[in-house]
Formats: structure tokens, sequence, C-alpha cells
């Protein structure tokens, strides 16, 4: 039932030459107002992992739903070994042997590690009923395989983010597929878990297995891909082999243009404190924060994936309540106990998940833009069309948004488009203080540097910035200070200068540099709160 | 996780047990086994419907019109059983149930293939429901008289003590617990509504289940159309009136999270039981009827805050050695 | 392969008035003017003044509560014990009579315990976190069961001759007081909502409540203001309904709840909430009053008629879905 | 000649007795000739109801309205404006207070019904008497509670009957059921149940027969005898009573003819005709009785069982 090592049409990667696996030709798809894939090309060969990069919204996901069958093209057509198929429904893409990591998470918090891998192909019975004892061994092995010590009879809601990560990869290799689809996958997942990720995806290839890896850091995509897809807006715009490119002609290929410096920190005059926070606590998920931000200055935090770094910021946000501790803005005392009170005191929060916190999927784009800075856009309570949309249009083009018009529903932007019209709100309330929870996390590179070179003028305006970031280079490059949580507290604090990656990440997790338990709990949680 | 799992229905078990000990203190007879028998006995349509109703609540649906379907198939049977009397009575039972899952396919459809939200095709067809009624009776009632003796009989039966109608109950809750559970579409009820999106990316056809979840909730409905024309031995276009939000109430109160995905057969059953044991013991422990609506009412608030507490998550507990705390 | 990728976006991509002649509400405007058509053909008596006037109370009451619910839907919360606070204001403004209370006293009475049950619902749902749909079914049981428990087998009556005006008094011509009153409640009701930061943020709630709450939208205040405002427009409905009828039985204004919902379905409301329109709204409760008019007109047993409301509900929701299918712009889960 | 149009406005359709009236009507109208019956009523037994059908048949400016009301004072207001324009109204079986109609024609007197309700409990008590409880539609109904206050001032001259309660069935049947399967089982001396609505005392009858207390309490009260043949014949009531529901229907619509063409006018003292069934004398309030209640049992059950 699962895979055993395929040798009989292993190739080696090194030869892709061989049959080609799946062919795409001509494929396009439309959606009201957008044309998401024009006259798409894509060849997988097995034994191969084949990098897929665009732009947000370049049509890449878009392609993996075509693939698997949650879509169907408008035209073109899909070979599976030289045979021309078509698949009405996911189902039909699953047998045809196809499997894939997707972007969003593919999951069900009520049932349990084992049901999510097997739902849809559980192993019966004789009397076609689902054989439970069965299914668990079977998602023990999956779980095991890919390294993750996960209890397969643990209900998923129990699971902490990136173990619910690693149940989707399970998913995705709990059927003998050929082809296995990757979208974003290393996107939540912490240092450790991403080495596991590119053992397997080594192991699959040896296996034999067709991969396409979506990703948005260049540093996987040159460690783990053998050739690459770029596709811009919609359109293939070349391929080829890693091995003869580089970095410099990939970003080229995909934005257009050559992209300037990645980190263009500039120096910005730091001055007295802004916001002070002593003695911060939570009954459950963080305990004695004290820090202090300065005028002008990006403090980064850096942690591993559930290090409570978000529950602190949503704490400063006030969307969770503290239990002890004080914050100062300014040196004067603030209670802050609503996200309203926050922003009139200036302190504005980036979350980290974007379509549940940050984007309000049905409303048009400049009403997403304008929704906390109501007050300014209305007089007297009233709204004035005009001044809002002279505010989102002021905001937006400033983080070049990619979009057809300004009324246009923000759930059908790209994530990454998605993620702009949500700083576009924050930047148009003229905070104090910027909280920004993995602000490109999921963000191509173009647009990338374009927020960073963003940060770096908001501080040289005087704005304060904290940032949220799972990314070492990110930390590196664009931080004053850097702040590093483990379990809920703070573990070090370290300036800028002589910092290296080395030293973060063994603060973060623990000083004898070994790893600390998973953060999560797939043991049972307590049953008792607070 | 078995015990997070387990711990709703053991939390709403104690409860009927702590209101039962109240009623036998004012009331001591009504805790008498022939009695709670008696109790379980006319509580079984609410149990049988509230299971149908769980399905469709667990796909992220409603069914507002069940009551009305039960009055339509229970008319339909005491017709045909008072103009017909010489068919069998499990010929008639299946026929209802066919005639149930038929109008309940009428909603699945339209919520499959139109696509109108479930709560919108339900209010619709309630009326509509309610009205062919009228139309097919002309307004007459079916009465005692009219129905075959057999008829009648049958959810009485007593069998090892207990009358049909129980076992029937029991019956059904039993297949339902090993459908929910054990089969791959019982499960896809929980996929469909705690993730529909992520239900279509595992291949799940979401609205077929919907679709399902509906007919074999018009199935149930059905049976119970028969079930109750026979019991109370009359049929006429408004029974069960209002009784579609007894239904989700009972579910409700059974731990049935309305957003879908959440809630199971045990949970079910307990909810309607709850339901049950106030609605009957009110009249039973002689408190004045003026106060029954307001009792009940009170109930289902308290029930529901109850459950929402249990259900409060947590937190994700990321201090998890607390003593280094202070 | 320009350089330049900084692109223009316009505003919109269609006029204002495209999107308005596109809109449910242009659909719902020819529903009506068809009803109004086929019943001034089929009836002799339908085209007069009077009459029509008559036909408004069959709707206006409930229009008026239909036009605060239709926000309180739009921001995805529903109440169901709109008809059980009619229930309890009107029992309150009889006690009230009983310890000798005037006209203005009685109309103060009803509104403030509508507002009163509205602020018991939005604490209940807001303040706990719990769904409006589970809540409201149990203070629906909750309001009318203490009518009961106060009123028993009894009746409030006499009112004074002035309270009557409410119910049954004509401000101009045939034009009464209670559809001058419901035309100043959809006013009120459009303009916040299609004109207001307030009405923007229901809107955001509905769509996304968390996103709303990181945006710092007061989700827990606009609901619990929503509820309010549902509970006040259940009390002035009650005191329309008690002067128009003379009277409070406990079983007043039974089963409303679900016709109101109705209207507001009709109306083009999301019960899912996020979308909607309160000028739908108001016309979908002029066509339920045209249609239910033109059926008694005929003599048609309500119990028929509901058959009727019941696949107009169905096919003015379902004809637009399946008309945007059949043009291919498949929807997506 | 123009027909004359009389609507006999009814509780709720669908509800046999009221079907039973309207065969009345219907006879009444052929009879006369001139005659258009115009038969409605609301879904459910709700005022709000009835007055909607109220206005629609103002609006059709009918000849006369005849209305059973499902609330004494609801309706008052509306039936006002009938009148102001014209039109004539009088209530039957369930009045309306005096100011809104013309005349009210009660079935029997309400004290015969109340009176009857307590004899017929009383003559098959056991020796010695017992509790009795009464089981009525919805607490809102007027002449249910008519009929109760009747039967209560009765009382004193039956001193075996030991009124225990007054429980409430809706006019549901499953409430109805359960409210009696409540009476057996809190009133362990409980012999006879009275429940002066015809779907009340079909559950009350069901409910006694479910609990194997047939000959131990005896159910009677008002009822239709087609509901009623099964219970008569297993011994579950013993007797029952009810006016001639056609008779009543036929009355009804005879009188508001009457008075619609100015035939009779509804003033106190006036003596009006009804046809076969005889003439009405309207009191002070402008109320009159039909007939005496007539009692069924299973002597002549099989006779009427097959007419409504
Ligand atoms: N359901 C939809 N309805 C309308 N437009 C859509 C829909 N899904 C995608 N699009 C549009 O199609 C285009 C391609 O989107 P897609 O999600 O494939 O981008 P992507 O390359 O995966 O971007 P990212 O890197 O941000 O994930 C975008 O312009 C997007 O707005
Ligand atoms: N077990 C879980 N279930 C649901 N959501 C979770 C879970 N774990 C984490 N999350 C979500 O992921 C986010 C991360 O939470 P947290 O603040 O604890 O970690 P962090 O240190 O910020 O890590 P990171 O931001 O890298 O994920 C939170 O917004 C939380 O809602
Ligand atoms: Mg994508
Ligand atoms: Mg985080």
């Amino acid at each position: 039932m699962l895979q055993k090592a395929r040798t009989e049409n292993a190739d080696t990667p090194q030869a892709p030459s061989g049959q080609l696996v799946l062919t795409l030709a001509g494929i396009c798809k439309s959606f009201p107002g957008v044309r998401a894939l024009s006259d798409v090309s894509l060849e997988l060969y097995p034994g191969t992992v084949t990098a897929l990069i665009g732009e947000n919204g370049a049509g890449k996901s878009t392609l993996v739903k075509i693939l698997t069958g949650i879509y169907q093209p408008d035209e073109g057509t899909i070979r599976l070994g030289g045979r021309e198929v078509f698949f009405a429904t996911a189902y039909d893409a699953h047998r045809a042997g196809i499997t894939a990591i997707h972007q969003e998470t593919v999951l069900f918090d009520e049932l349990s590690v084992a049901e999510n891998i097997f739902l849809g192909h559980a192993p019966r019975t004789r009397l076609g009923l689902i054989d439970r004892a069965r299914m668990n061994r079977e998602a023990g092995t999956v779980l095991e395989r890919i390294g993750a010590a996960i209890d397969p009879q643990a209900r998923l809601r129990d699971l902490g983010i990136a173990s619910k990560h690693l149940v989707a990869i399970a998913r995705a290799l709990s059927v003998d597929a050929r082809i296995v689809i990757m979208d974003e996958p290393t996107a939540a997942l912490s240092h450790k878990e991403i080495e596991e990720l590119y053992e397997l995806i080594e192991r699959l290839k040896a296996e034999g297995k067709a991969i396409l890896f979506i990703s948005h850091k260049f540093d996987e995509i040159f460690r783990i891909a053998d050739r690459y897809t770029v596709f811009r807006d919609g359109e293939c715009v070349g391929a080829g082999l890693i091995s003869k490119t580089n970095h410099d002609a990939l970003v080229r290929l995909m934005v257009g243009r050559p992209v300037g410096q990645i980190f263009p920190k500039r120096k910005a005059e730091i001055g007295p404190a802004v916001l002070t926070v002593s003695g911060y606590s939570h009954p459950t998920e963080f305990a004695d924060i004290g820090f202090e931000l300065r005028r002008g200055e990006i403090l980064g935090f850096y942690g591993l994936v559930g290090a409570g770094r978000s529950e602190l910021m949503q704490a400063l946000f006030g969307i969770t309540k503290p239990s002890r501790g004080a914050v100062r803005i300014d040196g004067e005392v603030a209670v802050i106990r609503s996200p309203a009170e926050a922003i009139r005191r200036g302190i504005v929060y980036v979350p980290e998940e974007r379509g549940r916190q940050g984007a309000i999927a049905g409303l048009p784009i400049f009403q997403n833009v304008t929704l906390p800075s109501l007050s300014r856009t209305t007089r007297h309570g009233f709204l004035r069309l005009a001044e809002e949309f002279k505010l989102a249009r002021e905001y937006t083009s400033r983080l070049d948004l990619r979009a057809a018009s300004l009324d246009q529903d923000v759930g059908t932007l790209s994530g990454g488009n998605q993620q702009k019209v949500v700083i576009a709100k924050w930047l148009a309330t003229a905070p104090k203080v910027i909280i920004l929870d993995e602000p490109t996390k999921g963000i191509d590179i173009g647009s990338k540097a374009a927020v960073h070179a963003f940060m770096s003028e908001l501080v040289a305006a005087g704005l304060s910035i904290i940032m949220v970031s799972s990314e070492i280079p990110e930390i590196l490059g664009m931080s004053d200070r850097v702040i590093v949580m483990r379990e809920g507290r703070i573990a070090a604090e370290f300036a800028r200068e002589g910092l290296d990656a080395e030293t973060l990440v063994r603060a973060a997790a623990g000083i004898a540099g070994e790893m600390p338990p998973m953060p999560d709990a797939s043991t049972p949680a307590p049953l008792q709160g607070p | 996780m078995m015990r997070l799992l387990k711990s709703r229905e053991i939390l709403l078990a104690a409860a009927i047990l702590v209101l039962l000990a109240a009623i036998a203190w004012r009331f001591p007879g009504f805790v008498r086994p022939a009695n709670l028998a008696n109790v379980f006995n006319d509580t079984a349509i609410l149990i049988i419907l509230a299971l149908g109703q769980m399905m469709v609540i667990l796909t992220r649906c409603i069914d507002l019109s069940m009551a009305a379907n039960l009055a339509l198939c229970g008319m339909v049977v005491a017709m045909l059983n008072a103009t017909v009397p010489g068919i069998p009575i499990p010929l008639l039972i299946l026929f209802g149930i066919g005639v149930g899952a038929l109008l309940g396919a009428f909603n699945g459809i339209l919520v499959w293939k139109v696509e109108i939200p479930p709560i919108v095709v339900t209010l619709g067809t309630l009326t509509i429901f309610r009205g062919i009624i009228f139309v097919i009776s002309g307004g007459e009632w079916v009465n005692a008289h009219q129905m075959s003796a057999a008829f009648k009989a049958l959810p009485r039966a007593p069998l090892l003590g207990l009358p049909m109608l129980s076992w029937i109950a029991l019956a059904a809750i039993a297949l339902m617990a090993l459908f929910i559970t054990r089969t791959p579409l019982g499960r896809a009820f929980y996929a469909v509504g705690g993730n529909p999106t992520a239900a279509v990316y595992t291949g799940i056809d979401v609205g077929r289940t919907r679709f399902l979840a509906f007919t074999l909730a018009g199935a149930l409905a059905g049976l119970s159309g028969y079930l109750w024309v026979s019991r109370y031995a009359v049929a006429y276009v408004d029974i069960a009136g209002g009784f579609e939000l007894d239904i989700i109430a009972a579910c409700v109160i059974g731990g049935i999270s309305i957003a879908g995905g959440i809630g199971s057969v045990g949970g079910a059953v307990l909810g309607a039981l709850f339901f049950g044991v106030v609605k009957n013991a009110l009249p039973v422990i002689d408190i004045s009827p003026f106060w029954q609506l307001a009792i009940s009412g009170s109930a289902i608030i308290l029930a529901v805050a109850f459950n929402a507490r249990a259900e409060r998550r947590q937190g994700r507990l990321i201090l998890r050695n607390r003593e280094a705390a202070t | 392969m320009s350089e330049t990728t900084q692109r223009f976006i316009p505003d919109r991509l269609e006029s204002r008035w495209t999107s308005l002649l596109k809109s449910w509400e242009t659909l719902l405007v020819a529903v009506a003017v068809f009803v109004f058509v086929v019943n001034a053909l089929s009836s002799p008596y339908f085209l007069n003044a009077w009459n029509l006037s008559d036909a408004t109370f069959n709707f206006t009451e409930k229009a008026m509560i239909a036009m605060a619910m239709a926000l309180l839907i739009i921001a995805g919360e529903i109440d169901l014990s709109v008809a059980a606070i009619i229930a309890l204001a009107s029992t309150a403004m009889g006690l009230a009579l009983q310890y000798g209370a005037g006209t203005p006293e009685l109309v103060l009475v009803g509104l403030f315990v509508g507002l009163a049950c509205g602020a018991f619902n939005g604490w209940l749902v807001t303040g706990f976190g719990l769904p409006s749909i589970v809540v409201t079914i149990g203070t629906m049981s909750l309001f009318r069961g203490i009518a009961y428990i106060i009123l028993g087998d009894q009746a409030f009556t006499g009112y004074p001759a002035d309270f009557a005006w409410f119910g049954q008094g004509y401000v101009w011509w045939v034009i009464s007081f209670e559809l001058v009153l419901f035309a100043l409640v959809a006013l009120f009701f459009g303009v916040l909502l299609h004109c207001t930061g307030f009405g923007r943020q229901v809107y955001a709630i509905g769509n996304n409540p968390t996103g709303a709450l990181f945006s710092g939208v007061r989700v827990a205040r606009v609901k619990f203001v929503l509820f309010l405002m549902t509970g006040l427009m259940s009390g002035l409905a009650a005191i329309c309904l008690t002067a128009r009828l003379g009277s409070t039985r406990p079983s007043i204004a039974f089963a409303w709840e679900l016709e109101v919902v109705t209207m507001v379905v009709l109306g083009g409301v999301n019960i899912l909430g996020g979308s909607g329109s309160i000028p739908g709204v108001f016309i979908a409760a002029i066509i339920m009053g045209l249609v239910t008019f033109g059926f008694g007109l005929a003599n048609v047993p309500g119990i028929v008629m509901s058959i009727f409301t019941g696949l107009l509900l169905i096919a003015v929701i379902g004809a637009p879905i399946l008309w945007h299918r059949l043009r291919g712009e498949k929807t997506l889960p | 000649q123009d027909n004359v149009r009389i609507a006999l406005v009814v509780k709720a359709l669908g509800i046999g007795f009221f079907e039973a009236a309207h065969e009345g009507a219907q006879e009444a109208a052929k009879e006369l000739g001139n005659v258009e019956v115009i038969y409605t009523g609301p879904t459910d037994t709700t005022a709000e109801g009835q007055i909607e059908v109220i206005n629609s048949l103002i609006a059709q400016n009918v000849d006369a309205i005849a209305v059973s009301a499902n609330d004494t004072d609801a309706l008052v207001p509306t039936l006002k404006r009938a009148m102001d324009r014209g039109i004539t109204v009088i209530s039957w079986d369930s009045g309306v207070a005096p100011e809104g109609r013309q005349m009210h024609l009660n079935p029997s007197s309400n004290q015969l019904i109340g009176e009857m309700c307590v004899k017929m409990a009383a003559d098959h008590l056991p020796e010695g008497g017992g509790d009795v409880a009464i089981l009525s539609a919805s607490a809102t109904h007027t002449n249910q509670n008519n009929w109760i206050a009747e039967m209560k001032k009765v009382l004193p001259d039956y001193p075996g009957v030991n009124l225990v309660t007054t429980v409430y069935g809706d006019d549901l049947a499953d409430k109805s059921y359960r409210e009696a399967q409540g009476l057996i089982q809190s009133y362990p001396n409980l012999k006879a149940i009275i429940a002066p609505t015809s779907v009340g005392i079909v559950a009350a009858a069901q409910a006694v027969t479910d609990a194997g207390k047939i000959g131990e309490i005896n159910v009677t009260g008002l009822g239709l005898p087609s509901e009623m043949a099964g219970h008569v014949k297993s011994g579950a009531s013993k007797s029952f009573a009810i006016w001639n529901p056609i008779d009543l229907g036929y009355a009804a619509t005879m009188i508001a003819y009457n008075l619609a063409t100015g035939q009779a006018t509804a003033e106190p003292g006036a003596e009006i005709d009804m046809g076969r069934v005889g003439t009405v004398t309207l009191d002070e309030n402008r109320e009159g009785a039909m007939a005496e209640p007539f009692v069924y049992d299973a002597s002549n059950i099989d006779r009427f069982k097959d007419i409504f």
C-alpha cells in the first residue's frame, strides 16, 4: 500500500531525458476578470524535482488545482504517460496517481490524525466498514517515514500548526502516487522540519517520483530542484535545468526586471523609547516579557514556530488579555483592551494568518484598506467614497498591488497580493508602531524586496517596527536588534552587529544545541484550561 | 483525546441524572423504571429525528423542514391506510420512508445542484410541504377509527417489556452509531462540515455528501411520520407543528455544533432525552402549564452556555513548565 | 518586458449604473411589478386606494423588524426571538395599563422591553460567544414563556383610544401611521447600512468576524447594538400590533419570526452573512404583501398560499444562481 | 338580483368541525338561492391570520362576514372597519366582543354546555366520587374559557366531583396527549377527564387507552362522533356531547343573510329566523343560543359517526 522503492522506473535524476510522466500543453484558465493561466505548458520527469516559481498571482496554485482536478482548464490538454486525461474531480486525479500538498491546509480539526491521512481512501474490513486498526497502523508507518512523532489517534485540533503541516505531508504520501506536488510546503515549518522534508524529497526522487515544487525561497530551490519553470502573469516565461542558471537570471525571468538590493536597510536615526513592555505575562502562553522599542528601530523577533511570538503580539494589540505586566507608550502607561484602542494609540498589527485574520474576503480592496481608518474617511459617521478610493489608491500603489480594479473582491486576489492589501490597510492608519508578523511569508521575491524597502522607508520616517519572522536571512538583514523567544519566554537578545545564523538557531532551540521537544501537543492536552 | 471526545456526553448525561434526581425529590414516581421507559418511549420520535438532523448539521447545513416532512409522510401513510387498509404495515412503513427520503432528496438537490443555502431551501420547503398536506387531504383529518387496527398497534406492541416504538428508536441509534463512525460516508459528513474547502481537495463531493445527508434525514422523518400518526392515532395538516425547532434544540443541547463538523450520536440521543425529560416532567410534577415554555427555554440557553464552556479552547499552553513562571 | 511595472488600477471595472442594473434589486422590482400587474388584472378589487392601504397592514409590522434583522443577518447573526419579544413587550404594556399607564408610558414600556430583550440576546451571544441561532431559539421560548406566566389564559384589553392610533390611525388620506413609520424605519436603516461607517463595519463582520476584529472593529459591540436595534424594532412592532388588535394575548404574533426571516432572505440578504441591501428587503416586503393580498382577494386558503411563498423563495434565490451557472460562471468552493 | 356574498370565517382551515359547518352553510345557500358562500380562514388558529383574511374580505366588499373568532378582542378593530364599510358582521361558535359584531350566535348556551360536561363526568363516577381534571385547548380560546367558568359554577351541585386541575393541550394532538399522560400519572385517583375540545378529547381517550386505564378513567367532553366512535366502542369514553356543527353553519348563514338583506335587525330582544333550525332570541348583549348540546353514547354513536 505504501511506497516501495520502485526501482524498475527509477531513472537517475541526472538523466531526466527518460519518459515524460506528465505533459501539460496550452492550458488556459480564466476567472471573472482575471486570466490566471494562458497557454501554459509544463513537463514533469520521473525522479526529478521541478521547481515552479513566479510572483504572487502568477498562477502557480491555479495550475496545481488544475492538476489535482479541483479546477478544470478552459483549454489545453493534460497527458499522463502519453495518454490524454481529464480530471472532473479531485478523486479522478487522485486515482491517476497525482497527489498534492496544497498551499491551503486541507485538514479536518475534528477527525483523528489517521483519519485525516486516509480520508477518502481508508482501508476497509470485509463488511465495507472502515478498518480502524489497520488505518492507525498504516498512518503510523507514513508518519514515521516523514520523521514525525505524532500519535495517529490524536485529534488533529490538539496539534500545533507545524505538526498539522506534517500531517498534510503524510496525507499526500499515503497514496502510491507517481506525481507529488508541493505548493509552498515549507512556509509553516521550522528549521528542523524543513531539513527533514528535504531528506524526504531526496528519498522520493530516488523512488522515481516526479515532484513539482513551488516555493518563493530561492535558497531551497537551488538546493533541491533539478529543473525549473517560471510563470509570469499566467504565462510560462522560461524553463530549464537549475544547474544551467543562477539566482539573478531566475529573478529577472520571474519579475521581468532586475530586483534591487534585497535588504536595503537604511540607517535610520534611532530615537527614544516608543514602546516599553515590562513583566508582561499571560496565564498559559507567555511570561515575563520585557523589552523596549525605540523610535526608528526595527526590532526582530525570532523563534521556532509556536514559540509564542504571535500570542505576545496579539496581546500587545489587545486581542488576548495578559494577566500581568505593563505597557508604556511614549513613557505613558497604556492599558490596551481592544484592537480599536491599540490603533488609536498608534500600534498596529499585520497578522500572520492572512486569510482568517488579515484580509476580509467578500469586501472590495478599497473597503479593506479603509476599514481601520473609517474615522478619517467618514464625516459625522457618513461614508465618503471619493476619500476612500483616494486613500486606498495611495497606499496600494506604493506596494505595487496587482488587481483588476479597486472594487475587486479581496478574496479573488492571490495570497501575496492579499498580504499587500493588509499591509496597505495598516499603513493607511498612520501608526507609530507596526508589528509585522511574518510579513513576507508566501510573498514573491519582488514584492518581498518592496516590503523590505518600504520598511526601511517607514523607519526613516520615524516609525518603529516589530518584525516577527522565522526566516533567518530576513531577521539578520532587517533588524537593528533581535529578540529570540522560546516556549513563551525571551531566551536571548542580540544586537545586529556580529550576529550570525547559528547563534540564533541555538538560542531558539535551547542553549546546549539539542533540539527542544516539539512545542505542540501530540500528547493529550490537559483537560483543564486556565 | 478520547477523554475530551467523551467528556461532553458525560457532562450531559450527568445533567440529565441531576435533573431526574431533582424531579424524584418532588415526585418519586417519575423515576420508576416503568415511567422512565415511558419517557424514553415518548422521546423516541424526537431521538430518531434528532439523529437525522445531526447528519445534516454535521455537514454544516440545517433542515427546518423535518417536521413538515414528517407531517406529510404521516398524512400520506395514514390516507393510504384509510383507503386501502389491506396494505401490510411493513410495506406501508417502507413507503413512508421512501416518501420521506424523496422529500429530503428534494431539499438535497436544491442544496447540491442549485447551491441555495440550506436554511433558505428548508424554510421554503417547510411551507411547501405543509401546503401539500392541505392539498392532498383537502384539509381533512384522518382519525383513529379510519386507521386499521394493525396500523395503530405496531408502535405499541410490547417486546421484552418495551413497546416497539422504543425498539425502533434503539435500532436507529445503533445503526446510526455504526454508520457515522465506521463508514466512509459517515466520516465524510464530518469532513464536509468541518472544512468544506478541504473536503473538495480530498476528492469528496461536498454537494453530493450534503444531498445524501438530507436524503437520509428525510428517510428518518418519513419513518417518524408513520410512528407519529400511528402513535397519536390522528393525522392532520398541523401535526408536529413547530417541532422543527425542538429537533434542532435537541441536537444543540447534545453538543452538535451548529457550525458543522462536531457532534456524536451519543450527544444527539442525550440531547433529545434531556429535552424529553424536561418536557415530560413538567406536567407530571404539576408545574403550571404556563411555566412550561419559559422553563424549556431557559434549559436550552443553559445547556448551550454549558456546552460552549466545555468546548471553549483552552489556548495553546505554550508555557508548560509553570513552576518556573513565578 | 516593460521596465515599469507600476500599473494603474481603476476604481471600478463597470460604472455604478451598470452594476445597479445587474443587481438583485432590479430583479426584485421586476417581480414586484409583475405581481402588481397580475393582481390588478385578476381582481377588480385590487386597484382601490383603500384596499391597497388595508393591505399594507398585513406586512408593515413584520417589515419593520425585517429592516433591523437584515443588518443582523448581514453581520452573520440571526434573531429568532423577535415574535416572542413582541409577545413579551405587548404583555408588559398590558401590565403597565393595569397600573394606570397612559399612552406615552405605554409606548415607552413597549420600546424599553424590546430593548431589554435585545440586550439579553446580545449579551448571551457576544458575552459568551454562543451561536445566535441557538440562543434565540432558547430566548424565543423564554420570552413567550414569561408572557404566558404573566397572562396565563387572560387577556389585556381596554387600551386607551388614542393609543389605538398607532395601529389604526391615518396620517394623511389613505396613508396609515404604520406605513409612514415603516418608511421612516426603512430610510433610517438604509442610511445606516449603506452610508455610514457603522454599516461598513456590519458588512466587514459578516464577511470575516476575525478579520474585522483584527482591523479594529469592535465586533462584540457592533453585534450587541444590532441585537439592541432588532429588539427595539420588535418593541416598536409590538406597539403597532397591540394598538391594531386593541388587546394582548400571550400567543400574539405567533410564528412571525420565520416570516420575517423569509422577507429578509427574499430581499437578497445572504443568510450566511456578508451581503445584502435594505432596498432589497424593502421591495421584498412589498412583494410579500402584494402576493398575500392578491391571493387573499382570490380567497385562496392561506396554506395553499404558503406553497407559493415557499416556491417564490426558492425560485427567487435559486434562479439567479442557476442563471449564472448556465452562463458558465462556476462558483468555487 | 345580485348574489348575496356571505363569508364564513373559521378559526383555521382543516378542522373537521368547521368543515361540517361549511356543509351547513352550503345547505343554507342552496335553500336561499341567491347566496354565495365564501368559506375561508387562516392556516393556524391565530388572530393575526384571521385579520389578514378579513382584510381581504373587506377589500372584496362582501355583504356579510360570519366569524368564529380566535380572539375575542383582537378582531374588534378590523371588524369595526368592516361594519363601517357597510358589511354585516356576526360571530358564531367563538364570539367577538360586542362592539366588534352585530350579534353573536352561541352554539348552545355556555351555561348548558358547562353543566352538561360536569354532569356527563359525574354520571360515570364510581360510588363516592373522585378526581376530575379538565383538558382544554388553548388558554386563549374564548368559548373554552367560558365553558370552564360555567363548569366551575355548577361544581357545588356535584359534591362527588373533585376538580383537581386544568391543563392546556393547545389543540395539538401530541401536546394534548402528553398533558393527558401527565394527568394520569400525577393523579392516581383520577376518575374522569373532561376535554371540551374535539382535539383534546380524542388525544385524552388515546392516552387512557395506551395507559391501560379503560374502565378506570372516563374521558368525556365535547367531540365529534366521527372521531370519537372508536373510543366510545372501546369504552375509553362513556359519553360525550356536541351540538350539530352542520346546523350551526346553517344557522349562522341564515342569520347573516337575514341581517344583510335587512329582513332583520340585530338588537336586544330581536327574534331572528334561522330557517329549519328555528329562531334565535337575542339577549341584552345581542347574543343568542342555537340549541342544547346533544349527548352521544354507545347507543346512538353509529347513527351519527358517518354524518359529521
Ligand atoms: N477562485 C478564484 N476566483 C477568481 N480569481 C482567482 C481565483 N483563484 C485565483 N484567482 C486569480 O488567479 C491568479 C493566479 O492565482 P494563484 O493563486 O494561482 O497565484 P499563485 O501563483 O499561487 O500566487 P501565490 O504565490 O501568491 O500563492 C490571481 O490573479 C488570482 O487573483
Ligand atoms: N495548535 C494550533 N492550532 C491552531 N492554530 C495554531 C496552533 N499553533 C499555532 N497556531 C497559530 O499559529 C500562530 C503562531 O502562534 P505563536 O504565537 O504561538 O507562535 P509564533 O512563535 O508566533 O510562531 P510562528 O509565528 O512562527 O508560527 C498563532 O497565530 C496561532 O493561531
Ligand atoms: Mg499560490
Ligand atoms: Mg506566529
